[in-house]
């Protein structure tokens, strides 16, 4: 593990011991009914669907991007997912794999309209983001799908040896990922088009498909993360699946130390962030907080983890420990 | 010519609408008149000196996703203390202002201080303060004040009083952005804060001055709202900051930083504003998901066409 | 099928309008679509529209009263000859209402109130009392559970006027039973996701203690049922729940025996709007208030009347 | 001439993470006296003027401004003051006008605010000093480095300061640019204004400078009077050893075959122009300051897009294609299109040969080739793990340096790539230079200081007015000099 995942990490860490000694039932984790069940694997579980988008979301963010659609790909590729089983009785792989290449087309028209339109992608991703919900809310006609089907509830609610389906899916992806970032030339070209584009077109990197395929990537993550949703409530909400998602996946992303100024990709960093916010939320629920105090807390304790990893904070800390330093 | 160049996006925009409020005015009737204009002009007066304030902090190379929830706040805060304080309406408009204002730069230092991303400190921003709002009034609040509602019915000739305080607000953004050392000074901030630094310009002070000056025109924002609803509202901020960004950015200013205009920042308003009202209401579509298939189809064409014809104009410079 | 699909309507064939001169434009301003009931709504508004024949501007304000106020202003300029108007709060309407009667549009307000004080700016109020919704729902509790429970509250949306509403009008009750106790409140925003989601940290908290949900609407109690069911209790024996709405999943759930009770809140106003319209403008007096019946239904008649809901 | 004392720095240390950047430097700089700092890339010259400027708080040692205490807070602090300075890289505005970067904070004023166009009026009154007639509603950031170099003297010179620290002023400016500024900075001096300088170019040095301090590895030499120390005991000093004369080439026709061929290549502004690199062939683009070498290069490499013209029978298409063909591009602006900041030296190494060294990622060799390349190119970096934008920016244009030659080019083109490198590095560069053409390899090659051109190239391009206008296998220096100034037509 690298060293600027530290402070990140000690914050998670300091957050669980805190919750395992005094939230009850915190702790507990038990063997029922075939699958592991406790607040801590509600963790992995309910933070499935945001530690997804963070994936996709750091590759984006590496790249100096943003996108703000993935919160309406989420409900788009739930809506799509129900409709073709339910409306048309399509079978479970075929809906998925249509859900998820929808998904993979709204990623590609980010990319495309990022990188060939040179549009600013909060703008481009913004236009996705309302016409994405829109044209899910059509395709449903604003109802909820409701659908049961054991074999499509499984993705977001089965279990595989104990363990949640949403939460192999999110380790398969992120193994994938990270594999692809650190054993493969993939992470330093992207690293070097967002730290500089001009730079890495003349070392004849093609700054253009490495941007349309981030993109899709993160289309692709947050279709993943809508089938979760949807599976999980057994119906596709097209009104609230995925509903401000982005503003938590681009607060993981940052919270788990990649800037927003591109350059870097902290894919272990992201997974931690999302990690920590969703114990964050479980914490609050469990010990029945107010929304009002929620918020408050919430922001808080975001700015804090922030502040650990600044060179203000590093500079504190070394001026508090000046025996050791010297 | 120069002038053509240097204001190209602006301009480009300003045709861009004209555009599509011809289209409009064809398709719709009753669209093309003054009236209606004016209409245009009130009904989006809150967010337009919002974008105003943000604005300043784009140009600076910042973000402040505060905004929404500050307008929110501030309106609540007036709310409560005519209502349940019995404060005079212009005192509690001065204290909400006091409020907002020292909350943008309590929000700048810490940027200034720790270095945190300004994305983080104004999103922590946005939750405390809305979660403030709650806690000072669960609901939103009624105002019912014959002072207040002399204010809020005020006209100016054929002006509405929130039309007015929206065109004083760009006015004077625009003033402030190319004739004072401050203004200039932001956009060198937003052109390379190391740069500006090493200039020998106070990066300090007009960073925490930027955000002081969103947070306060996102006060003021709510007080216009109050205005207009008669209000204290908590759900009127949600989801603004994006729209106040977005106006910014479609009106030609930079994300980066250091590059556009307050004026740009007029046609953006209008510009979302025509697009709303004309989707929502006047063409009156029947599914709310096919509403915003088209808000969002406009609002990209209405991008694509400003692109377009800035690159006419301006020729494709080298390449990048 | 889904069960969402088209059914005929049955009421309101009476007042067909002579479609003679002029069709009948009417206006008709949306909150949003954000759940069963809200959608149900517009639908029966707007399927009773088709059926009359009326020319319906439908503008969906995405959860901001800011766009509302825009729609009404463009609905008088557009001179529609009424405006419908499900407000997103109850403050805020004076302006653009004193605007509807200068122009001498009447103005009838659906599924909640506003505070206004000029009693005149709107013709009618159809609509549900939340606060009743609440005093139902916890008189029903109270018997039920006889006196004692400790009860796990799912609200909606914070600062939203049916969460408040509901709230309140079930703690009033409760405060004459001092045996009832509410343990845990959380906002779950509506939604059925984040009824699940909440649910599912209360058990793993309190598991042995919860005894009652009382959810703001169905939607988060279906969640709720779901999260208890995969944590191995049994929601609608061991866990008594009720909720608001009474949308058709809701009976569904009831008929299931998971779900105890719901208390309905009729989004279907189709009907009643036009009628009241038609009487309008046939010169008729007609009520301020027009309250829709609410009605609480229990497992035990749920399996009868739910093959006549419609939503 | 007064020998009083100014600004004065005594036993300076700097601590950077893993780096001792200054040990205990002294310096002093007198009013009315021209002090040239000199130091190998990575000595600490701009950080010690970071720190008398208030950029870097130090961690020891005193400075003294005017005979009292001295702690600057910040750079502004340090200019109101009464320092005023160019630091190393171009530290402007790209984004706003020319007039503007001048008058940043300190515009002509009137009762409304900013008065545009007295600014204006002023901005090309100044700029007329330094014979640049430019339009000063312009972007920075679309002029060459070389105009941005101007600009930032300019705005560093029009102020009442009592210092003038000038970190590398020089490093993209063409003789004649050269010359004005050192008549510049002989006014300044007979205005009793004290100035900092440091260069790499010896000649300059001599030139104009009193006295020179040298800093070697962070630690100080010595301070000597210009006129009592040779040239090769400053070289020694500043290297420890005294370095030998690279080898030049012999200016004949090559005969080899042709590894480039270009034919009418052109783009808005740039006259039409054929060029043919053979191989083993060095050829030198020699032109006064925007004169076109760069947009020519940037043509060949496919880095701009070309109106019409072919390179090797077919339309450059894109630097990727160009990396394809073994085409290699060093561009001039290395923190713009050079440098990956954030990236580590490691990773700015492997960037390009990664290509070669396939999909998959191996750290080891990725380590192996930068190791190799910082020992060969002398690269001061506390290990190759370090971030490039942490490195000084003489170092910085070594990694770009390595970066290509790692990836073992057919054809190297090098805009200024000895621009802002110390001597023994520039010999190190020269000699490889030469080495790597008697290997085979083709080099184009650009730089403002002329010498060198001629030192190193087989044959020389000459441009002037964005128009190449002729090529010499033989020349001496007159003939060149006659042929940019355009005295004399020599057709190739
Ligand atoms: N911010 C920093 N963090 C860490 N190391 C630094 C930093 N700035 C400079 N250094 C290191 O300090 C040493 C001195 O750098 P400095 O820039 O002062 O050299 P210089 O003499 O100006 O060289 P050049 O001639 O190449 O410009 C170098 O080894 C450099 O890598
Ligand atoms: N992006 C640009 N937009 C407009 N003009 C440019 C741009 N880049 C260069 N120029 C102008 O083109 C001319 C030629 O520039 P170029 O950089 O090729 O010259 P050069 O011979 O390399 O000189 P130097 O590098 O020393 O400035 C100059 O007048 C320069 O100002
Ligand atoms: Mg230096
Ligand atoms: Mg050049």
């Amino acid at each position: 593990m690298s060293p600027r995942n530290f402070w990140p990490l000690v914050a998670l860490v300091a957050l669980l011991v805190f919750n395992l000694i005094f939230t009850t039932g915190f702790a507990r984790l038990e063997f029922r009914d075939g699958r592991l069940f406790g607040a801590l694997v509600d963790i992995f579980q309910n933070g499935a669907p945001v530690m997804l988008l963070a994936v996709g979301m750091t590759l984006v963010i590496a790249l100096g991007g943003i996108d703000l659609s993935v919160g309406s790909v989420m409900a788009l590729a739930g809506a799509v997912a129900a409709l073709l089983m339910t409306e048309q009785g399509l079978s479970v792989p075929v809906s998925v794999a249509a859900a998820l290449g929808t998904a993979l087309v709204v990623g590609a028209l980010n990319g495309a309209l990022v990188t060939y339109g040179s549009v600013q992608p909060i703008i481009v991703t913004l236009v996705t983001l309302v016409m994405g919900r829109g044209v899910a809310q059509a395709l449903t006609q604003d109802q909820k799908v409701r659908f049961e089907n054991p074999s499509f509830e499984f993705i977001g609610n089965g279990t595989v040896v104990g363990l949640p389906v949403p939460v192999l899916i999110v380790a398969v992806v992120f193994v994938l990922v990270a594999l692809l970032l650190r054993k493969t030339a993939t992470g330093l070209y992207i690293e070097a088009t967002g730290g500089n584009p001009q730079a890495a077109r003349l070392c004849g990197l093609r700054v253009h498909t490495i941007q349309m395929t981030a993109y899709m990537a993160s289309g692709l993550c947050a279709g993943l993360a809508g089938l979760i949703a949807a599976a999980d409530i057994k119906e596709a909400d097209v009104a609230n699946s995925g509903l401000y998602l982005e503003l938590d996946a681009i607060l993981a992303v940052v919270l788990g130390g990649t800037s927003l100024t591109g350059g870097r990709a902290n894919l272990v960093g992201s997974i931690i962030g999302a990690t920590f916010i969703q114990t964050l939320t479980i914490m609050l629920q469990m010990r029945g907080v107010i929304t009002e105090h929620t918020l408050i807390i919430k922001a808080i304790v975001a700015l804090g983890v922030c502040f650990m990893q600044t060179a203000a904070f590093e500079r504190l800390v070394r001026r508090l420990r000046p025996v050791e330093g010297a | 010519m120069n002038f053509l160049r240097k204001h190209v996006t602006v301009l480009a925009g300003v045709f861009a609408y004209v555009v599509l409020y011809l289209a409009a005015s064809v398709r719709y009737d009753g669209f093309f008149s003054l009236p209606i204009f004016i209409n245009f002009l009130s009904n989006n007066a809150v967010l337009g000196i919002v974008a105003v304030g943000m604005t300043f902090v784009i140009l600076s190379g910042g973000i402040d996703l505060s905004v929404g929830a500050v307008m929110s706040f501030s309106s609540v805060l007036i709310g409560v203390l005519v209502m349940d304080h019995h404060w005079h309406v212009l005192a509690a408009i001065g204290m909400s202002l006091a409020c907002g204002t020292a909350l943008g730069a309590l929000l700048g230092t810490l940027i200034h201080t720790t270095g945190i991303k300004p994305f983080i400190v104004t999103l922590a921003g946005m939750f405390f303060v809305r979660g403030l709002a709650f806690i000072i009034h669960l609901e939103s609040i009624a105002i019912v004040d014959p002072r207040h509602t002399a204010i809020a019915t005020t006209r100016i000739g054929s002006l509405p009083l929130t039309a007015v305080l929206f065109l004083a607000f760009v006015a004077v953004g625009w003033y402030v952005a190319v004739f004072t050392p401050f203004g200039r000074n932001i956009y060198a901030l937003g052109g390379g804060e190391e740069a500006a630094l090493l200039m020998g310009l106070p990066v300090k002070r007009t960073k925490v001055a930027v955000y002081a000056v969103s947070g306060f025109c996102a006060s003021f924002a709510g007080a216009v709202l109050t205005f207009y609803l008669s209000s204290g509202s908590h759900l009127e901020g949600v989801g603004m900051e994006l729209d106040a960004i977005a106006t910014v950015v479609i009106g030609g200013t930079l994300l980066a930083g250091g590059v556009g205009s307050v004026f740009g920042t007029l046609i953006g308003v209008l510009m979302l504003g025509l697009i709303l009202t004309s989707i929502t209401t006047y063409e009156g579509m029947l599914s709310s998901g096919l509403t915003r298939v088209a808000i969002g189809a406009l609002l990209l064409g209405f991008v694509l066409l400003q692109k377009l014809l800035t690159r006419r104009i301006v020729g494709v410079g080298r390449a990048t | 099928k889904q069960q969402s699909s088209e059914k005929p309507q049955q009421a309101g064939e009476t007042a067909g309008a002579p479609a003679a001169a002029k069709k009948l434009v009417i206006g008709f301003s949306q909150v949003g679509a954000e759940s069963a009931w809200r959608t149900a709504e517009t639908k029966s508004i707007r399927g009773e529209a088709e059926k009359r024949g009326i020319d319906l501007k439908f503008a969906d304000a995405q959860g901001k009263q800011a766009n509302q106020i825009n729609a009404l202003s463009s609905f008088i300029a557009q001179k529609v000859d009424a405006i419908v108007l499900a407000p997103v709060v109850e403050t805020g309407w004076e302006n653009v209402l004193m605007q509807a009667k200068e122009a001498n549009i009447p103005v009838i307000l659906v599924d909640r109130g506003i505070k206004v004080s000029d009693e005149s700016l709107y013709t009618t109020l159809i609509a549900s009392d939340f606060v009743e919704e609440g005093r139902m729902a916890a008189e029903w509790l109270a018997k039920k559970m006889n006196g004692k429970a400790n009860i796990y509250e799912l609200q909606g949306t914070t600062g939203a006027a049916p969460a408040i509403d509901r709230k309140k009008g079930f703690e009033e009750v409760l405060a004459k039973n001092p045996g009832m106790t509410i343990v845990k409140s959380q906002s779950a925003d509506f939604t059925r996701a984040k009824g699940k989601e909440v649910m599912e940290a209360f058990i793993k908290s309190d598991r042995e203690k919860i005894q009652a949900v009382y959810a703001h609407n169905d939607d988060m109690a279906l969640g709720a049922i779901q999260a208890l069911e995969e944590a191995g209790m049994n929601p609608g024996k061991d866990v008594i729940l009720i909720s608001v709405d009474g949308v058709k999943g809701a009976f569904e759930a009831m008929v299931a025996g998971k779900l105890n009770a719901t208390v309905e809140c009729n989004p279907l106003m189709g009907p009643t709007v036009f009628d009241t319209i038609a009487k309008i403008r046939a010169g008729e007096k007609v009520p301020k208030f027009i309250q829709s019946k609410d009605q609480l239904f229990e497992q035990s008649t749920a399996a009868q009347v739910i093959s006549t809901r419609e939503y | 001439m007064s020998t009083e004392p100014i600004l004065v720095a005594r036993g300076v240390e700097k601590r950077f993470p893993g780096v001792h950047a200054l040990r205990g430097v002294d310096l002093e700089v007198r009013a009315g006296e021209v002090h040239a700092l000199m130091g190998q890339n990575g000595a600490g010259k701009s950080t010690l003027i970071k720190i008398l400027t208030g950029v870097y708080p130090r961690d020891g040692g005193t400075l003294s401004f005017e005979g009292r205490d001295f702690r600057p807070t910040s750079p502004g602090d340090a200019q109101r003051k009464g320092i005023s300075t160019i630091y190393q890289e171009v530290n402007l505005i790209p984004t706003l006008t020319v007039a503007e970067n001048l008058f940043l904070g300190r515009a002509p004023r009137r009762w409304f605010g900013v008065d545009w166009r007295a600014m204006r009026r002023k901005a090309e009154e100044l700029l007329a000093t330094f014979d640049l007639r430019i339009n000063v509603d312009q972007q920075l950031g679309t002029m060459s480095t070389a105009v941005q170099q101007l600009v930032a003297i300019a705005r560093a010179v029009q102020t009442d300061a009592r210092v003038i620290i000038m970190d590398e002023p020089t490093s993209s400016l063409d003789s004649h640019e050269t010359e004005l500024l050192l008549g510049i900075i002989g006014r300044l001096k007979a205005r009793g204004i004290g100035i900092l300088f440091v260069t790499h170019f010896l000649d300059q040095v001599y030139q104009v400078s009193d006295r020179i301090t040298v800093l070697r590895n962070g630690t100080f030499v010595g301070t000597y009077e210009a006129s009592q120390l040779p040239r090769l005991e400053l070289v020694s000093h500043m290297l420890g050893k005294v370095p030998e004369e690279p080898a030049l080439h012999e200016r004949t026709e090559n005969t080899r075959p042709a590894v480039v061929t270009a034919q009418g290549l052109t783009r808005k502004g740039i006259a039409p122009f054929d060029l043919t690199l053979h191989e083993g062939e060095v050829v030198g683009f020699a032109g006064l300051l925007g004169s076109g070498r760069t947009e020519a290069a940037r043509l060949l490499f496919g880095a701009d897009r070309a109106r019409s013209g072919t390179v090797n029978g077919a339309a450059p298409k894109s630097p990727r294609h160009a990396i394809e063909q073994g085409l290699a591009f060093c561009p001039e602006d290395r923190k713009a299109e050079g440098i990956i900041p954030d990236l580590s030296v490691r990773e700015n190494i492997a960037l390009v040969v990664q290509r070669k060294l396939g999909f998959t990622l191996s750290r080891a060799q990725q380590e192996r080739i930068a190791q190799e390349f910082v020992t060969k190119l002398g690269i001061k970096t506390p290990s190759v793990e370090q971030p490039v934008r942490l490195l000084s920016g003489g170092n910085q244009q070594k990694v770009i340096l390595a970066r290509w030659l790692a990836y073992d080019p057919r054809v190297l083109i090098l805009d200024e790539p000895t621009r802002g490198i110390d001597i023994g590095a520039k010999g190190e560069i020269e000699r490889l230079i030469h080495e790597l053409s008697q290997r085979g390899l083709s080099v184009l090659f650009i730089s403002a200081a002329l010498e060198e051109v001629l030192r190193l190239s087989h044959r020389i391009a000459v441009f002037r007015d964005r128009k190449k206008v002729g090529e010499l296998t033989s020349a001496g220096l007159p003939d060149v000099m006659k042929l940019i100034a355009g005295e004399e037509h020599h057709e190739s």
